[in-house]
């Protein structure tokens, strides 16, 4: 497709952005550049170039109208969604049920886990001060956390978080989480002497 | 570190109760403290904390400390054992932390003292970390309370795209995967009672359960002091003791206090009670 | 293409338009003009000239590039589909992922499904104590459960499992799992028992 050198850039440019239409359509998880290039057999500088163009042109920024979805970065890569001032007229048309919330305690113990991961659970609850045996297993079945490895030592399981989880903030990696080291300054070191001091069991 | 209170009234629809915030949150009007975010004893410490308008400092937080015991102490035989232990933990942590404060500054001397400034000031620091946590844990509610409105593409693959998914890598035999589905249905874990506050774990609160059971089936009714009665280790009757809040969790025993502090009889009221429990129950403490 | 915002009729064909574009992206079926006008809350014709709009839009006859994806009328209903000259693309995307694993969230969704049938998602949602609609999907889409009856009553659907999970499992019929009682004596109990159960902490 991309033959006519003269006006190449443009030509190809279309050409990948209708290729990443075609698979943004099909696709049930964020895709990454990379992934996207391999999809569409174009350079990641080319993808990432049409993926911009394409979220202006929805965004009504090339000439166009602004369309009903639009392109957004969340968990590591790039997906279709509903422009969100139209979120209320697809819940109305969808229905469905109130989505369940996480309570305040499972809030709580997964920002614990998002800054400090790896963290056993035991860790958790050290610095939450509470069980957290079944908020750990409801952020679990949700998804919103993960197994990352055992300690081979202790046998402690290390859990992290998720690229799911990541999507459900609508953000794009840990890096865009709020900072809080003035808050945490020493936490480590506190986390890991109330651990060794007083949480043997 | 504390009692994560029994949640036999909480919501099923979310394992993390949200009636048990509730239902500490009742204990608690007592206080007369603004409670909009109660969330555990932790909670409360900091409520109170602000509530005398002070930092953390040895004044106030000894005020806080009276006040605090001084609510324990009023908690009547009516109150559940669930709730009174939920407090109890953050009760001796507060006393220590007294304790600590009341040391006269100038005259460290030995290192038992030292050790307990140490303490305070890892409380303290504790206290810190737990808030800033809870205060974005705010962040995190907005977000995902943002994208839960959000709606993204997430439609079945067409048929006839669905013949080129590669095949599934199945790797469960019929036993993994009768096992998976009583792990999917069986609320297998035990909740356990922290020992953090303990140094070290001298006593097995399995034997111990093993013990109480015997006793108490045996008997229907029995003092708490009963019960220990012949224990000379604290170990071991701190140890009874757990296994006695661990059992009413299992809905194995009821208990009775007619006034505070006054004493705890004990009934055996299990309804169907396998020994198998015991083999789990303590199975988080004699590591 | 709609600059001329003097044009009244182009101006709400746009917003119609975007509303459209907003439920296509979500709906899984072809939806009808009906069914369309009544989610987007606007008369039929104006539905129907706004989807016209789209078609010669996405197909590149509005001034703006052909799409990757393109809007069809199936069935009797109007949908998003992939654009035809690019179905090989996405069969090779599809094809070129990694031989896929079930997550365990779907591995224990499957196990109860299987032990439970038929089952609707709501009880299943209620076993596994998470939101199972994604992985009931998954499955779904898997051809590893299938959708058996819809209840007259309260319209749930009730799903079970395929042959393909039993080729999986290398098992002749479903009698063949094995037993694991006591938790299935009597559905109905064993299903307030977990419930309750799952509470309990």
């Amino acid at each position: 497709m991309t033959d006519d050198a003269a006006d190449a850039p443009h030509v190809a440019t279309d050409d990948v952005a209708r290729k990443l239409e075609a698979i943004l359509l099909i696709v049930e998880e964020p895709q990454s550049l990379v992934s996207l290039a391999a999809a569409v057999g174009a350079p990641v500088p080319a993808v990432r170039q049409a993926i911009e163009a394409l979220v202006d042109d929805y965004d009504g920024r090339a000439g166009g109208p602004v369309r009903g979805f639009e392109l957004r970065e969340v968990g590591g890569g790039w997906r279709l969604y509903v422009r969100e001032e139209l979120d209320d007229l697809v819940s109305e048309f969808v229905g469905g049920q109130a989505p369940s919330r996480l309570s305040q305690a499972a809030l709580e113990t997964l920002a614990v886990i998002a800054y400090k991961q790896p963290v056993t659970r035991s860790q958790v609850a050290s610095i939450r001060a509470v069980n957290v045996d079944s908020v750990v297993r409801t952020l679990l079945a949700r998804g919103l956390i993960t197994e990352l490895f055992t300690d081979a030592e202790t046998g402690a399981i290390n859990y992290g978080t998720t690229d799911a989880l990541l999507v459900h903030l609508g953000i794009n990696s840990l890096d865009e989480l709020p900072h809080i080291s003035p808050l945490l300054d020493g936490a480590d070191e506190v986390a890991g002497d109330v651990f060794d001091g007083g949480a043997r069991r | 570190m504390a009692l994560s209170p029994d949640a036999s009234t909480a919501s099923a629809t979310d394992g993390t109760g949200p009636e048990q915030t509730e239902r500490v949150a009742e204990t608690v009007e007592g206080f007369r403290v603004s409670l909009s975010n109660f969330d555990g004893p932790f909670d409360l410490l900091l409520n109170l904390i602000s509530k005398h308008e002070l930092d953390i400092t040895e004044v106030s937080l000894s005020k806080v400390t009276d006040e605090f015991i001084s609510y324990l102490r009023q908690l009547g035989p009516e109150e559940d054992l669930d709730e009174a232990s939920e407090f109890l933990v953050v009760a001796a942590t507060l006393l220590d932390m007294k304790v600590a404060g009341l040391l006269p500054q100038g005259e460290l001397v030995d290192a038992e003292s030292v050790a307990l400034l140490e303490a305070r000031d890892l409380l303290f620091a504790r206290l810190l970390q737990y808030r800033a946590f809870k205060e974005v844990s705010a962040w995190f509610e907005r977000c995902l309370r943002r994208e839960e409105r959000r709606h993204t593409r997430s439609v079945r693959l067409d048929e006839k795209y669905r013949n080129a998914v590669p095949e599934l890598a199945w790797s469960l035999s019929v036993d993994d995967f009768a096992a998976l589905a009583l792990l999917a249905m069986t609320p297998k874990e035990i909740p356990h009672v922290g020992l953090d506050h303990l140094h070290a774990p001298l006593v097995s609160i399995r034997e111990q359960a093993a013990i109480v059971v015997t006793l108490l089936r045996d008997a229907g009714t029995l003092t708490f002091r009963q019960l220990i009665a012949g224990a000379n280790q604290p170990g071991v009757v701190v140890a009874r003791f757990l296994s006695v809040l661990e059992l009413y969790r299992h809905a194995a025993l009821s208990f009775e206090q007619l006034e505070p502090l006054g004493e705890l009889t004990l009934r055996w009221s299990a309804q169907r009670w396998s020994d198998e429990n015991l083999a789990t129950l303590g199975a988080d403490y004699d590591r």
